[in-house]
């Protein structure tokens, strides 16, 4: 196994994170957000088993696990959301569907 | 331990064999027999002018699919157009990598320790076969969406939805397998059938994995997305030439992947007969050159058995209808395999 | 050794990919070059494309990904308990284990009868 | 005996109040005849009470009836009544001329729909005038003092449907309203002076002289308190401006409040009270003064006035003045004895005036009539008899109480006020004399045929002529060989200053007469041949429209305190309510309008807008956590 | 050459991330999207966590892309109408990279403990059974809940996407908000 500094492996995860967050700000349309979610919990599953490699313990996987089905559930459900928005406004840009506002 | 170089030598000596007998020879004999069944089937010859009783017929057939025009229809979205075959061929090489054709063995002298006869000895064996399977889907729904015909976007559509759904059912049936071995590595399923092959306490589970083998491969029964009939060939309707061989070249190494892993889960793999091992006859497979080749072939003739089944299921069984399909993939395979699950559970706790 | 396996599964990968793309490269080369128009346009059974190209699909297609990852996501939380079984049916716990995974199930085949009793199965169109 | 005393003078002031609860529905259950003559009924019976009480006390007599026992301490106010000759005589003055007034009046009111509802009002104001001068109490005599202010401005605004006439009650009303703050302010002094409101009480410890300087201090207020009160109820200088309005009232209601009764009010509280006014000479000398302006007043604006009621109105206002200048030089028999002659012929001159306004169907300017001689005879005759008596010519009841506060006047030695005095008199001739020619002698000028006031009317007009004829009876002088009766009734209350009894006193006492009645005749003829053929012109002096137009008074007074009243009600609303109160408060309001609209900006909906807050926040918590590591 | 290997993979994980981040073309990010998901598998098989590994490639390569990959397909949104003209917002831009440093900053004079080598892990790290013993164990609780938040996702969907449809069964999407 390659052995590689913890800092190194948080360091890559928190690139990938800040990537999917830029991502997340900067893009217009709903189902590039929901892809950069999907790096964003990716990054965060990168630190967890990185973490439970450094404790050698194999907790940080079994939360990795759940947090899979935390994203596979939010990407099913944000999909759903997003066709419905699609039959209602016929696009899915995110600026458009501000409706929620004070 | 051996000396790197010599197990590397021996990887790349699998690598080789896999390659030449999956997609050099297993592929075109398979098309070669589909043929000739079908022909004998329907009461006519197959192709026979080609070499000895037309075992060449398919290797020219594939010599003219590279010599054909590589026709791009217009309106087409090239790039995935072409990543389309790429992608299909792919999961379809990577899925022989775990799966050990043999026992463990020195190969008569040659290693000190036994060494194992697969590719890659991932103690994750079954569920990488399980996760290629499921990579095969891209292959179709790009091939559909990129040829830009509305008929190949509805066969890919189709398939990779008939794929999806018997994945499940397959995926259960395995996880009842794993419960019976206890473990995921394919070798020590085949051990752990030693004794007593798993087709008899989970027949069920094979008379689930059974049609998800087929349906994955969209072969007969379920091959209706790529029906001439309805839907124009299905997704690889814009594909000609060596593209489509690709996509005919990966069909039948998944199938033959999947018949392997039917084979070593529910037949025991290499094992002889239920009661009965190769040590009881007296054959050493493990050290001897010759036990382990007997063991190898009695494997690729259970393998074989399997090829054949499909290409017999293929000309007597008609045309699912797609809404029976998906019916059958959701409504029966699954609650099957659910039960079965349940019903080994309770099986082996209670018993 | 870890890396000896994987080393073979990446070498099978880079020989897939070759594969592809040699074969796509020699009909490039090896191809013979004939153009007329009527090659170019979508194949219908040689009756001329007619009707938008980009029709929607129905929204079963979608639902059964969603059921196939979900389902999916099921398996391979079954497959765990599904190793760790035999283990605890050798130290006497086999009811504990039994117990999860059948409450495991069961919720899961709730799922599957709402989808069933709601029509998202039938594909009857 | 007291028990008799009790039932009578219970009868005598309850009656009226029942009285008036019955006629407010009762006319159109028993009809108009019926109602008038049983409201006229009620008045008899009092009168008939008062008179017994007058014939049984002989001093005077306290009836106790209940005390206000959850008003406080008990012994502060107590419902009970004084029966004295001061209390006893005006008593018999109200009931008597009040019970002809109502007979005069069923015949006046007759055919009009508020028929019912005004002799209601009549009878509440008889029973508040009777509580007024009959209640021991200073609290009992304010309820009284209300009550009657409450009725004159319901009778004086009678037909409301008028704006005119409502205007004037509510003018009447405001006006007694000062004048009642003074009364309240003096209660208040009496109370914090002597610690109790009692008459009797009070005027015991007065008597007995034993009072510490700031005792003394306190009554002064008191004084002036009253004399403040004493002005805005009997019209006299600063608070005279609502009785000229107040004729807007039918001329029942003038005769009985504006002239007989309730403006008399202030008189008797003057007498009632006199030792306390004793106490401080110089108050008296003041209302002496008032009395005196008030007088010469009210005759040179008097002359001007060409609607009937407002000349009576204005000769009012300055026999008013006359009784003020009595009391003023502490002589308050003569001012008795002028208010109870004043009564009678001033009473049979508004009801003269309104028998002819009447005879007139309602038309009240003089330029108008003329020449009723033959037409009303009955009229004419009263008339002349009221004119003379006013005038102060012998026989009449008028000369004997006009001559003897002249004698008093030019007894007192102070010039200033006797010369205002008989030229005062001389005033009152003349413009009686103007009204009565004017009224009665040369052409018609009024189109309309004339004729005589129903029997109802004519008959009081009769009685009254016979009253203030004969009225000097009453206190004839004893120079003259008279027994002076009502001087010795009263006397048992009040002190009169001396005038003195010598042969010398005799005559001057006879040179005055004679002087004073030649002015009056001088006056009449004076008048009679100045309007003898009056056709239209009057006097063309440039002081003429200064008379004419009432000194401005009411300009004056509305320019100065209603003008400044209304601005500064105007200013305490605008600037003091609404800018300051409303302001803050809406200030406040739209400060959090306006900062919850910044934030409402905030929540654009923008869904990555949220993630970039929400970003910024983890960002800032990962660094405060690493940097407090 | 391990080393090397390292960071072959981290960089390459990093340009796909960007690539899937800032492409127009949402089917393009898809594609992305699986290479970076199968060089993080490559990444977790290096720290030696297999069972995560082609659990990663099942699960996210193989079902979540999928997924997407479906939606895109049914859309079939016109390309400008997805991608449309990606303005760069530079103020997101600028905050993302001044956060990207800022943390780099403190990660990297953060304890020197966090630079050394990670030791090599236990003879069982990664292994299935392991994983599996561990999760049964100590999560079983956490196991049942997670197969409740399947069936709650799997209802949510059922009652967003799915409309019953009216007599005249159109089934596509096209003319599904008529018959909705």
């Amino acid at each position: 196994m390659v052995d590689v500094s913890i800092a190194q492996l948080l360091f890559v995860s928190f690139a990938i994170f800040s990537i999917g967050a830029g991502g997340f700000l900067i893009r217009k349309n709903a189902i590039s957000l929901l892809i950069c979610l999907e790096l964003m919990l990716n990054a965060v599953n990168i630190a967890f088993v990185s973490f439970s490699r450094l404790h050698n313990n194999e907790s940080g996987t079994v939360l990795y696990f759940f947090v899979i089905t935390v994203a596979a559930c939010e990407t099913a459900v944000g999909l759903a959301i997003v066709l419905n928005l699609f039959r209602l406004k016929k696009n899915i840009r995110i600026q458009e569907a501000n409706a929620l506002r004070g | 331990m051996e000396d790197t170089t010599i197990l590397w030598l021996f990887l790349l000596g699998k690598i080789v064999l896999f390659f030449s007998v999956v997609f050099g020879a297993v592929a075109p004999i398979m098309i070669w027999v589909e043929r000739r069944v079908a022909g004998l089937v329907q009461d006519r010859y197959g192709p026979n002018r080609v070499g000895p009783f037309g075992l060449l017929q398919s290797l020219a057939d594939g010599i003219k699919l590279i010599l054909k025009e590589p026709l791009i229809p217009q309106g087409v979205r090239k790039p995935y157009y072409l990543l389309a075959p790429i992608l299909a061929v792919v999961p379809a090489a990577l899925s022989f990598a775990v799966i050990p054709f043999g026992p463990p063995t020195t190969l008569g002298g040659m290693f000190e320790t036994p060494q194992r006869l697969q590719i890659a000895n991932l103690n994750v064996g079954l569920i990488f076969v399980m996760t290629v399977t499921s990579l095969s889907v891209y292959g179709v729904a790009l091939a559909g969406w990129a040829s830009n015909n509305k008929f190949s976007v509805m066969g890919a559509l189709r398939a990779s939805a008939q794929m999806i759904s018997y994945e499940l059912a397959a995926g259960l049936a395995i996880v009842s397998i794993i419960m019976l071995s206890g473990s995921v590595d394919l070798m020590r399923i085949v051990e752990s059938q030693a004794g007593l092959w798993h087709i008899f306490p989970g027949f069920l589970a094979f008379l689930v994995f059974l049609p998800a083998i087929y349906a994955e491969t969209n072969r007969t029964p379920f091959d209706l997305p790529e029906a001439e009939a309805e839907l124009v060939v299905g997704y690889h309707t814009e594909y000609s030439g060596i593209k489509f061989g690709l996509f005919f070249l990966s069909e039948y190494s998944i199938m033959t992947t999947v018949s392997a892993i039917a084979v070593l889960l529910f037949f025991g793999g290499w094992n002889l007969l239920p009661g009965l091992n190769w040590a009881d006859i007296g054959i050493d497979i493990q050290n001897s050159m010759i036990g382990t080749l007997i063991a190898v072939s009695w494997f690729a003739a259970k393998v074989a058995f399997f090829l054949f089944l499909f290409v017999w299921v293929r000309w007597t069984l008609p045309r699912f209808r797609y809404d029976q399909l998906m019916g059958l993939g959701w409504k029966t395979l699954l609650p099957i395999a659910i039960f079965n699950i349940l019903i080994i559970a309770g099986f082996m706790v209670f018993a | 050794m870890q890396i000896f396996d994987y080393s073979g599964v990446l070498i099978l990968l880079i020989l897939g990919v070759l594969t592809g793309v040699g074969a796509i490269l020699a009909s490039e080369i090896l191809g013979s070059r004939r153009y007329y128009p009527r090659k170019d346009s979508p194949y219908e059974c040689g009756i001329p494309s007619e009707g938008a190209d980009n029709t929607r699909f129905s929204v079963k297609f979608y639902l059964v990904a969603v059921s196939f990852i979900l389902f999916d996501i099921e398996t391979i939380f079954l497959v765990p308990w599904a190793i760790e079984f035999q283990n605890y049916l050798q130290s006497g716990e086999g009811i504990f284990i039994f117990f999860i995974g059948g409450l495991f199930l069961f919720v899961l085949t709730l799922g599957l009868i709402y989808e069933w009793r709601k029509g998202l199965l039938d594909w009857n169109q | 005996m007291d028990a008799s005393l009790k039932i009578l003078s219970g009868v005598a002031v309850i009656l009226p109040l029942l009285g008036s609860c019955i006629w407010f529905w009762a006319k159109n259950k028993i009809g108009e005849k019926i109602t008038g003559l049983a409201a006229t009924g009620t008045l008899v019976i009092s009168f008939i009470c008062c008179l017994t009480l007058f014939w049984q006390i002989e001093s005077s007599a306290r009836v106790e009836f209940f005390s206000w026992i959850w008003m406080g301490s008990s012994e502060l106010v107590n419902f009970s009544f004084l029966l004295d000759p001061l209390s006893l005589a005006l008593g018999l003055i109200v009931t008597g001329v009040g019970s002809l007034i109502h007979l005069y009046a069923t015949g006046y009111m007759h055919g009009d729909e508020g028929f019912g509802r005004f002799f209601s009002y009549l009878n509440l104001f008889i029973f508040a005038m009777l509580m007024l001068i009959w209640s021991d109490s200073m609290p009992g005599i304010f309820m009284g003092w209300e009550g009657v202010g409450l009725c004159s401005y319901l009778l004086i605004s009678f037909w409301f449907s008028d704006e005119a006439n409502a205007t004037a009650g509510k003018k009447a009303f405001i006006v007694n309203r000062v004048g009642d703050f003074g009364f309240l302010v003096a209660m208040f002094c009496i109370f914090k002076a002597f610690g109790t409101l009692s008459i009797p009480e009070v005027l015991a410890i007065v008597n007995s002289g034993n009072l510490d300087i700031v005792q003394v201090g306190w009554t002064q207020w008191a004084c002036l308190g009253l004399v403040l009160g004493a002005a805005g109820k009997s019209a006299q200088i600063p608070l005279y401006v609502w009785l000229p309005d107040a004729m807007a009232g039918p001329t029942p209601v003038s005769a009985l409040i504006h002239a007989a009764t309730m403006v008399t009010a202030g008189v008797y509280l003057c007498c009632r009270l006199q030792p306390l006014f004793f106490l401080n000479p110089g108050v008296m000398e003041l209302i002496a003064y008032i009395g005196g302006l008030t007088a010469l007043f009210a005759a040179s604006i008097a002359i001007f006035q060409n609607d009937i009621k407002k000349v009576l109105a204005y000769s009012t206002i300055s026999q008013l003045g006359y009784m003020f200048l009595a009391v003023g030089l502490a002589a308050p028999v003569a001012a008795y004895f002028h208010l109870m002659t004043h009564a009678f012929f001033k009473a049979l001159l508004f009801l003269g005036a309104g028998s002819v306004i009447h005879g007139l169907h309602h038309e009240q300017d003089m330029r108008k009539m003329g020449g009723l001689r033959k037409q009303m005879p009955i009229t004419f005759w009263t008339m002349t008899i009221g004119v003379l008596a006013i005038a102060g010519t012998p026989p009449f009841a008028g000369f004997f109480s006009k001559d003897e506060i002249l004698h008093i006047v030019s007894g007192s030695h102070r010039g200033l006020l006797s010369n205002i005095a008989f030229v005062t008199a001389f005033m009152t001739a003349f413009y009686m004399g103007r009204l009565w020619i004017m009224t009665f002698f040369g052409k018609s000028r009024g189109h309309r045929e004339a004729h005589e006031s129903p029997w109802s009317m004519t008959a009081v007009l009769c009685v009254l002529a016979a009253l203030s004829a004969f009225g000097g009876l009453l206190n004839w002088p004893e120079l003259w060989g008279g027994n002076a009766w009502l001087e010795h009734y009263l006397g048992q209350v009040v002190t009169q200053m001396d005038v003195g009894h010598g042969a010398d006193a005799l005559e001057d006492s006879l040179k005055l007469a004679g002087f004073s009645s030649l002015m009056g005749l001088g006056a009449l003829g004076l008048a009679w041949w100045k309007y003898r053929d009056y056709q239209t012109q009057d006097f063309r002096s440039p002081a003429f429209n200064l008379f004419k137009n009432k000194y401005y008074i009411d300009e004056f007074y509305d320019a100065v305190i209603v003008r400044n009243l209304k601005r500064s009600g105007e200013f305490l609303w605008k600037v003091v309510d609404q800018g300051i109160l409303d302001g803050t408060l809406n200030g406040l309001a739209y400060q959090a309008k306006k900062t919850s609209e910044r934030f409402r900006r905030l929540q654009n909906g923008l869904l990555q807008g949220y993630a970039l807050w929400i970003w910024l926040g983890v960002l800032i918590l990962m660094i405060s956590a690493w940097s407090v590591r | 050459m391990m080393e090397f290997a390292f960071y072959l993979v981290a960089g390459l994980m990093l340009l796909s991330a960007g690539l899937v981040a800032f492409r127009p073309k949402p089917i393009e990010s898809a594609l992305w999207l699986i290479l970076h998901f199968f060089l993080t598998s490559t990444l977790y098989v290096f720290i030696g966590a297999d069972f995560v590994a082609v659990v990663q490639l099942l699960v996210y390569a193989g079902a979540i892309v999928v997924l997407i990959t479906f939606v895109i397909l049914l859309l079939n949104l016109n390309p400008q109408e997805i991608s449309g003209g990606e303005s760069i917002r530079w103020t997101s831009t600028v905050l993302f990279l001044c956060s990207l440093g800022a943390v780099l900053f403190c990660l990297h004079i953060s304890t020197p403990s966090l630079l050394e080598k990670m030791p090599a892990p236990g003879s069982s790290f990664g292994s299935i059974e392991a994983f599996s013993r561990t999760m049964i164990q100590n999560y079983s609780w956490s196991f049942e809940v997670a197969g409740f938040l399947l069936l709650l996702a799997l209802i949510g969907v059922g009652l967003l996407a799915y409309r019953r449809p009216s007599t005249r069964d159109h089934s596509n999407i096209e003319n599904k908000s008529e018959a909705a």
